[in-house]
């Protein structure tokens, strides 16, 4: 892989002004706008070093790292449509790293300690709250297994510990405890590194510091075709009839991961199903934690905009629609209820849907194919948000040095054919 | 804070005399409260008439500087109207009407809606303009959860109080032929030509009156508004819900209505399946952007009509109206009629206002010629927006008509189910309008006629259908409106909600962020209560012309659910969540057992004593109740084929009046399920399985017999809660047994592993299997399950004397623990495969098939792969939790404990565990991490089972 | 809620059915490789279109039964692919 | 063996108030005399059929899926035979009728030719009747199916989800003289039985809904 910082025109690196309190001010004395802009425009070259197949915060932190860790910079990112359009803005911006299986745990922590200080990387306020994470047990079997992850998480490092009723009541003073309940509130798993973040201003951040380092970013650009010669990607082909070449192109889709990977001809123990979310008008701060249960399949957190942010489980079938289901909101709003009864009376503003590819295992896909110079960081179910700056930086790695980094090396697309899976799936259902 | 009541505000000082289109009661006076002072108000009014007829200008203040705010839009959608009543939060007070006691406040002011102390925020405006939260904050990093706190202060809205009270919510389903969201002149008429064609027909209205515009129209827009009304209520075909919202729509016309103002309960979800959806959901008034278009006072040309007409509150003193459409000039009109002194800006010979000023509300208003016009009233009229919501939900994105200046309903994307009527459709006179909704709700009775006729198809002995294909329905013109979105693309505000500003926008596609999609993630553009309703299209408008794109490159956002906001309470409704009883619960609960919640079964996890039941049972004799163990009745001459496959041991030979155990794997080799099933007759067996497994297992068994072996002569029976299921267990549960049946309990006669059919207790047609998962002496008995507690009550009252006692699922626990039985999904997980969990023994890979064979057969050659093993803890003290990890001298996992107790029989504690291969040869000691991080050792036993190796002491 | 069509019951509510999963042939478990079993158990074609899939109506009659769909827009047809879609 | 008293069978349901026993089964002696009310149905006798659907299995039980019949004479006189699914049918009898009509239906099953079985899920069931006029105003609260005359006549059947329990629906009015009554049988298994008649009478309140028995409700 040649290190190529040194193009001429539009894919050269440059100087970008520094965010920060002093810049707004001097800013908002000036007339108008004077920011640059964060990401620009470029025709597309004939040729790129790498080109990578999504522009979400996979694919662009991919790229970033890339470029920040490898000095590789010749990348284009082509996204169909906007940067952040697909699950890097349609998740529920939850982070979290208290995983069952000891590879999970390390790769995820590894995830939130580049995040803890991904504002001051990438001088981008990505507002990553650490506000503590709680994950409800109504159930002795569900206890269980949080005992269990709890168990795994302190010996990798990770901070997280049952606690009983009246530590959730301290911390969730809205939420029923009682035992009189249908589900009652057994104990949670409670996970303080944990919280959630601004996911658009994540997806920005890394194209804002890609751009400045002359990646080229290609909106609304989607990719048809992927030539192959000599069981080799060349190259790739566009909706707007352009073939752009390339020796190296890395499928970090989410929801489309199939229909890329058909391109080569590599098969995937994937399916692709809508994952639905919600939200609720704002009222003032009163749910300062992440809370979860798996039995309830409900997720719930309140933004700084005072808004509560709901999600669930993916739909019960495999679909590529995002129009998403009364269903869901009808059973997310009962469960919401069920937890904390005195909400009856807040509106459900919106509810959307983002596509998830699931895997057998409920880990991703990540490195090397069959076909030489294909890569894929795919297979993210539910989980590909939180794993976004761990990936970008493990794909960088995986590209720059041709076999993948130790980090990953469990989440090969050779495990199944091997029928060595990881044990996530021992973890509850709901993987939020 | 005041006392309530302690103030009482003057009579209503500006309201006029009788309209004619009025829908207040004068005859009737309420008094309610706002932020502490008590008001007056007329059933009929909202809570916005009410306090505009007061005089009230300035109801709330704007999200980030503050600003003051008042009336625009005067009705749900109305940004600066959303108030808190009671403890309900963010209540749109322009629609909701005024009930007698309502405590209304204004939301997020301190120490009040006057003086605001954050109003500051309009000076530091400029800094805290577009995207600033994230270019700063950034360094120190430990300093962000500080400033974070301090962000979540300024969070503007409504409070939730912690002891809200949780009213009753209803839902139901309906089936309309047709619904029609929107009750305005086009609903109506689409209503009644749809009913009069013969379909059901629900007709819904987000108001609370039916007639939509006409209703604050001039008398002929009444009349007809009264001829339709009239006849629509006389339709018997018509279900009318006003108050009441189509808030979504989703595939195959599911939608989903609340329906508010009811008697019995807070609100109802309605869940309608419509044959055709007929949207007529009219056009709301687009805002124009301008310098102080925010400022109260500045208010939509409909606005100020529903003011005047339908609540005679007249809106302002001296009014300019800036108007491009003939609904602005009948808002001048009305005003002049109402004794408002009116200057009309003319938009269509080019004129515009650019600016209005005041403090605190409007004070003057200046033109495009440099003119300035003191008033204190200026109403817009510059065009319309589609609500097309309900048609983006169906897959039909709308079009942008730039001589019509707004987005309309692309026909040819909507679905057959789906039509538009009225003005959301196109424009026209009333009675072209009329005659269109006529004509679609004439197609909307027959299309919804010809879907029935192909569901009725479908149904079991169903007619058979003709589809009919879906005939259109006439386009409706377009009227040319000239295009006005804002006046400089700098001044004003595009988004009230959100307080984001036209130079916002423009910022924003500076920086990069230049669709209409990173528009509105960046900004907040379009992300509040209206959730664009007001807002989109001058969004759009702005970032084409900061593009240099036509509106129509750029397009709209899409309008997802809701279309108004809906409460939590009415999507949950009434709860369903099924729980599962025993005939013998009333039993347990009269005992005072320990409810186990497992999952929809409620079962006693013990009676007090949960060690005590355990000695009972190994000394004397314990029934426990077992009722929610999976049973699967078996009949056919296959049966033996199906348990072969399903079985990963061999079931060919197993005689009538003999029972074996056997594990179900998956396809992947992984334990599913286990239980023992026993051959009653020749061609029937009666099967268990697990409690949680039952409906899977009995689901897995149908697979394979309707898709693989539809050949296969075998029934199945789900017969779980058929039979009440006790297990008696105990050296002396042979005594007590013989004292209850006619079945020979003799050991000879009815051995270990055997099956009986007989009556216990004067009950027929009773089963018994003689098995032992406790590990002693023990009869399960499955009684029909009227019988169970008759049953129950005979053996606790026969075995008095023996010492009977229940015992209950922990006991259980303790009892198969201290026999090394393990627990599917609790000793094995989602990877546990047959050899793993040490059943060498029961996996017969001779047989030519079953499920999970070859994953099993690759297992096996392979090794190398986790066992469950029985650990002992050296130190007798320390009872290891269970999940605690057993870890390498390095610190790695190689194992856990999946189950751990301490042996009320062995006086020690006894563990089973999972552990890597290399670790599982009995006497290997390992290390074990307990939860509070000291360490203990445990010895890996010979056996999982702790107690009775051999198992004599069922045999006897 | 999207409508599914049983061949016994008619047009019910989804959520009266459990999804099994697209159509697949078992392979012999006698000759199979461990590439091919574990191809049937993990790998989906899972297309953006028209795929060939089981479910089992779970609150009606209890029956597996095949059917297409289209899974861009969750239109129906009958397996046999013949009759006109549903949705 | 030991003397014990006479067995005594109880449904799955059971409502506060006074309790009677009648043919060796305890229910509630609730007696109701409003115009919706829900009866406890549990001591009638519950036969499974299964066979093929199209066979002489189903010309013997005089119906098919989706239907139902009450045959006026044969071994079945007496009963309601419905068509509970395909190749599947419920015999329902009037209580202590068991041996008899588990006799009968065995022959028809022993006499097909057919692979054909019975099972007698008489205690495992619940089974429950509401009649008046606003049942299917009610209905319409748990059950998301249409029940208009045009998809569920009078004499129809169909299993759907009520209050999420998978329950048999039999549309099976009352006629008093030349007056019909809307009434449905609803049929579960056992355990749910309880939550599901709780849930009845929940959804009914604002019509009123009785619990018991009407002096004129035959079974």
């Amino acid at each position: 892989m040649s290190r190529n910082g040194q193009h001429d025109g539009p894919g050269r690196a440059r100087r970008t002004s520094r965010y920060s309190a002093w810049s707004l001010v001097k800013n908002g004395l000036g007339a108008g706008s004077g920011w640059e802009r964060a990401f620009r425009h470029h025709t597309p070259k004939e040729t790129y070093d790498v080109i990578i197949i999504g522009g979400g915060v996979h694919g662009l932190a991919t790229a970033h790292y890339l470029a920040e860790n490898h000095g590789i910079t010749d990348i284009a990112v082509l996204e169909k449509s906007y940067i952040g359009s697909g699950g890097s803005g349609r998740n529920t911006a939850i982070l979290r790293s208290n995983y069952l299986t000891p590879e999970g745990v390390r790769f995820y922590d590894r995830s939130v300690k580049l995040y803890e200080h991904l504002a001051a990387d990438l001088n981008f306020n990505v507002m990553f709250s650490q506000r503590g994470h709680m994950t409800l047990a109504h159930n002795d079997s569900s206890l269980r297994t949080m005992h269990w992850r709890a168990e795994v998480n302190k010996l990798q490092g990770v901070d997280s510990s049952v606690i009983d009723p009246a530590e959730i009541k301290k911390l969730v003073p809205y939420m029923d405890v009682s035992s009189s309940t249908r589900y009652p509130i057994l104990g949670a798993l409670y996970h303080p590194p944990g919280g959630i973040i601004r996911h658009d201003a994540v997806v920005w951040g890394y194209a804002r510091s890609a751009d400045a380092h002359g990646v080229h970013i290609h909106q609304k650009t989607e990719v048809v075709g992927i030539d192959v010669a000599s069981n080799r990607v060349t190259g790739v082909r566009t909706a707007d009839g352009r073939r752009i070449s390339a020796p190296v192109v890395v499928n970090c889709t989410a929801g489309w991961s199939t229909l890329i990977s058909d391109m080569v001809g590599v098969d995937m123990p994937v399916q692709t199903f809508p994952l639905q979310a919600a939200v609720t008008e704002p009222v003032k701060p009163f749910l300062d934690t992440v809370v979860v249960s798996g039995t309830l399949h409900t997720y719930v957190s309140q933004t700084d905009r005072g808004e509560l942010v709901f999600g669930a489980s993916v739909d019960p079938f495999a679909s590529y629609s995002t129009r998403g289901s009364l269903d869901f909101v009808e059973g997310l709003a009962g469960h919401v209820l069920e937890l904390m009864p005195g909400l009856s009376k807040m509106r459900l503003l919106r509810q959307w849907a983002g596509l998830c590819d699931m895997t057998p295992d409920y880990s991703p896909i990540m490195g090397l194919t069959p076909v030489e110079g294909f890569f894929v960081d795919v297979g993210w179910g539910t989980y590909g948000f939180k794993a976004g700056p761990v990936s970008g930086e493990a794909m960088a790695a995986c590209i720059a040095h041709g076999k993948p980094p130790e980090i990953i090396a469990a989440f090969g697309l050779e495990r199944f054919d091997e029928g060595r899976l990881v044990g996530e799936k021992g973890a509850a259902a709901v993987g939020h | 804070m005041t006392r309530p009541g302690a103030r009482r505000r003057a009579a209503a000082d500006h309201r006029l005399g009788a309209r004619p289109g009025e829908v207040i009661d004068r005859s009737r006076t309420i008094e309610f409260r706002w932020n502490g002072v008590t008001h007056t108000a007329h059933p009929g009014d909202t809570i916005a008439s009410a306090l505009a007829a007061a005089g009230v200008r300035m109801f709330a203040r704007s999200y980030k500087y503050h600003r003051p705010r008042g009336l625009l839009t005067a009705d749900i959608f109305d940004p600066g109207a959303i108030l808190q009543v009671g403890d309900e939060p963010n209540v749109r007070a322009a629609h909701r009407l005024v009930e007698p006691g309502m405590d209304v406040r204004s939301q997020n002011t301190w120490p009040s809606l006057r003086y605001d102390v954050k109003a500051v925020n309009q000076l530091a405006g400029r800094f805290l303009a577009t995207g600033f939260y994230y270019k700063t904050f950034i360094k120190p990093e430990r300093l962000w959860p500080t400033y974070e706190k301090v962000l979540r202060q300024f969070v503007h809205a409504g409070e939730v109080p912690p002891d809200s009270e949780q009213p009753y919510f209803d839902k139901r389903y309906a089936h309309p032929d047709v619904l029609v969201a929107g009750g305005g002149p086009a609903g109506l008429a689409a209503a009644l030509s749809a009913a009069r064609a013969g379909a059901r027909v629900m007709l819904v209205e987000q108001e609370h009156q039916l007639g939509g515009h006409l209703r604050w129209g001039d008398a002929d827009d009444l009349r007809l508004r009264d001829e339709l009304v009239a006849a629509v209520e006389a339709e018997a075909g018509i279900e009318v819900l006003t108050d009441s919202v189509v808030a979504a729509r989703y595939d195959d016309n599911w939608l989903a209505l609340v329906q508010r103002g009811l008697p019995h309960v807070a609100e109802r979800l309605i869940k309608a399946r419509a044959g055709t959806l007929v949207v007529a959901a009219g056009l709301i008034e687009r805002p124009y952007v301008f310098a102080g278009n925010d400022l109260p006072g500045v208010m939509l040309s409909t606005a100020v009509r529903r003011l005047l007409n339908l609540y005679a509150v007249r809106p302002g003193r001296r009014a300019v109206v800036f108007t491009a459409n003939p609904e602005g000039d009948a808002a001048a009109a009305d005003l002049r009629a109402a004794g408002v002194d009116v200057v009309e800006v003319d938009a269509r010979h080019g004129r515009t206002v650019v600016r209005a000023t005041g403090r605190g509300g409007v004070e003057a208003v200046e033109l495009s010629d440099g003119s300035r016009i003191e008033a204190d009233l200026l109403v817009t009229a510059i065009g319309w927006t589609a609500p097309t919501s309900l048609l983006n939900m169906s897959g039909a994105n709308p079009v942008y008509r730039p001589d019509a200046a707004r987005f309309v309903p692309d026909p040819g994307a909507t679905p057959d189910g789906v039509i538009a009527v009225g003005g959301i459709a196109g424009d026209g006179t009333r009675e072209e309008l009329v005659a269109h909704a006529e004509a679609a709700g004439r197609e909307a009775a027959a299309r919804a006629s010809a879907l029935a006729a192909v569901h009725a198809a479908g149904r079991p002995d169903g007619p058979a259908a003709t589809p009919r294909p879906a005939e259109p329905v006439p386009a409706l013109g377009l009227r040319h409106h000239p295009e006005l979105f804002y006046a400089t693309p700098t001044g004003g505000f595009v988004d009230m909600s959100e307080d984001v500003s036209a130079k916002d926008i423009l910022t924003a596609v500076k920086e990069g962020y230049d669709s209409s999609e990173l528009v509105k993630r960046y900004t907040t553009a379009t992300m509040g209560p209206a959730q664009g309703k007001l807002e989109t299209v001058n969004t759009v408008a702005l970032v084409a012309h900061a593009t240099g794109k036509t509106i129509a490159e750029t397009g709209a956002t899409t309008w997802r659910p809701m279309y108004t906001p809906i409460t939590l309470g009415a999507l949950a409704g009434r709860k369903f969540e099924p729980v599962r009883h025993s005939p013998v619960q009333p039993w347990h609960e009269a005992h005072k057992a320990t409810p186990l919640i497992a999952g929809q079964w409620i079962r006693p996890e013990h009676y007090g004593d949960p060690a005590a039941e355990v000695r009972n049972v190994r000394a004397g004799v314990g029934i426990i109740d077992v009722t929610p163990i999976g049973k699967l009745d078996l009949q056919g001459p296959d049966v033996p084929k199906l348990l072969n496959l399903l079985y990963v041991n061999k079931w060919s030979k197993l005689g009538i009046g003999r029972v074996r155990y056997g594990v179900m794997c998956a396809e992947d080799g992984v334990v599913l399920d286990d239980g023992v099933t026993g051959r009653l007759a020749e061609n029937h067996y009666l099967m268990s399985t697990t409690s949680s497994g039952a409906g899977t297992v009995w689901e897995w068994a149908e697979n394979w017999l309707q898709t693989e072996h539809p050949e296969w002569q075998i029934h199945i029976t789900p017969v779980t809660t058929a039979f009440a299921s006790i297990n008696v267990a105990g050296p002396k549960s042979r005594e007590l047994l013989a004292r209850l049946t006619d079945v020979d309990l003799d050991n000879t006669a009815f051995g270990y592993m055997n099956v009986r059919t007989g009556t216990i207790a004067g009950v027929d047609n009773c089963v018994l299997w003689r098995i032992g998962f406790t590990g002693e002496l023990s009869y399960e008995l499955h009684v029909p399950a009227s019988y169970g507690l008759h049953v129950w009550e005979a053996l606790m009252a026969t075995g008095a004397d023996l010492g009977i006692a229940p015992f209950g699922v922990e006991a259980q626990r303790i009892l198969r623990l201290e026999k090394g039985h393990f627990i599917v999904g609790q000793d094995t997980d989602g990877l546990t495969k047959a050899y793993s969990a040490g059943l060498d023994r029961v996996v017969k890979l001779d047989k030519s098939d079953f499920a999970g064979k070859p994953e099993l057969a690759w297992q096996a050659a392979r090794g190398e792969y986790p066992m469950l093993v029985g650990l002992r803890p050296l130190d007798t003290s320390v009872i290891p939790e269970e999940a605690s990890q057993i870890i390498s001298d390095g610190g790695y996992i190689v194992g856990r404990i999946t189950s751990s107790r301490l042996s009320p029989t062995l006086g020690h504690p006894i563990c089973l565990g999972q552990v890597d291969a290399h670790l599982a040869d009995p006497g290997t000691r390992l290390t074990v991490r307990l939860r509070n991080g000291s360490d203990t050792t445990v010895e890996v036993t010979a056996e999982h089972a702790h107690f009775d190796p051999e198992g004599e002491r069922q045999r006897v | 809620m999207m409508l599914l069509t049983c061949p016994n019951c008619g047009a019910r509510n989804v959520s009266e059915f459990r999804y099994v999963g697209e159509a697949k042939s078992r392979p012999d478990p006698e000759t199979a490789t461990p590439e091919q079993w574990r191809r049937y158990l993990y790998f989906h074609r899972n297309p953006a279109g028209w795929i060939s899939e089981t479910w089992y109506h779970g609150s009606g009659c209890r029956r597996y039964f095949g059917i297409e769909r289209n899974t861009v827009d969750n239109a129906q047809r009958s397996a046999a692919g013949t009759a006109g879609a549903t949705s | 063996m030991s003397d014990i008293a006479a067995p005594i069978a109880r449904t799955a349901l059971s409502f506060p108030g006074p309790l009677r026993t009648v043919d060796g089964w305890e229910t509630t002696a609730r007696h109701a005399t409003g115009g919706l009310r829900l009866t406890d149905l549990g001591p009638l006798v519950k036969l499974t059929v299964r066979g093929p659907a199209d066979g002489s299995v189903r010309t013997a039980l005089g119906t098919s899926f989706g239907r139902t019949a009450r045959p006026r004479g044969g071994p079945l006189a007496g009963a309601l035979v419905v068509g509970s699914g395909p190749g599947e049918w419920l015999v329902l009898g009037a209580p202590g009728t068991g041996g008899e009509l588990l006799a009968g239906v065995g022959a028809i099953v022993a006499d097909s030719g057919e692979f054909a079985s019975v099972v007698d899920v008489t205690h495992g069931r619940a089974l429950v009747r509401l009649t008046g006029e606003a049942a299917p105003l009610l209905l319409s609260k748990v059950c998301a199916i249409d029940l208009t005359d045009r998809v569920v006549p009078n004499g129809s059947a169909f299993r759907s989800s009520v209050a999420r329990v998978v329950t048999d629906v039999v549309r099976d009015d009352r006629a008093d003289g030349a007056a019909r009554t809307r009434s449905y049988l609803l049929h579960c298994e056992r355990s749910s039985g309880q939550y599901l008649a709780d849930s009845l009478v929940d959804a009914g309140i604002e019509y009123g809904i009785e619990v018991g028995a009407a002096a004129a409700d035959p079974i």
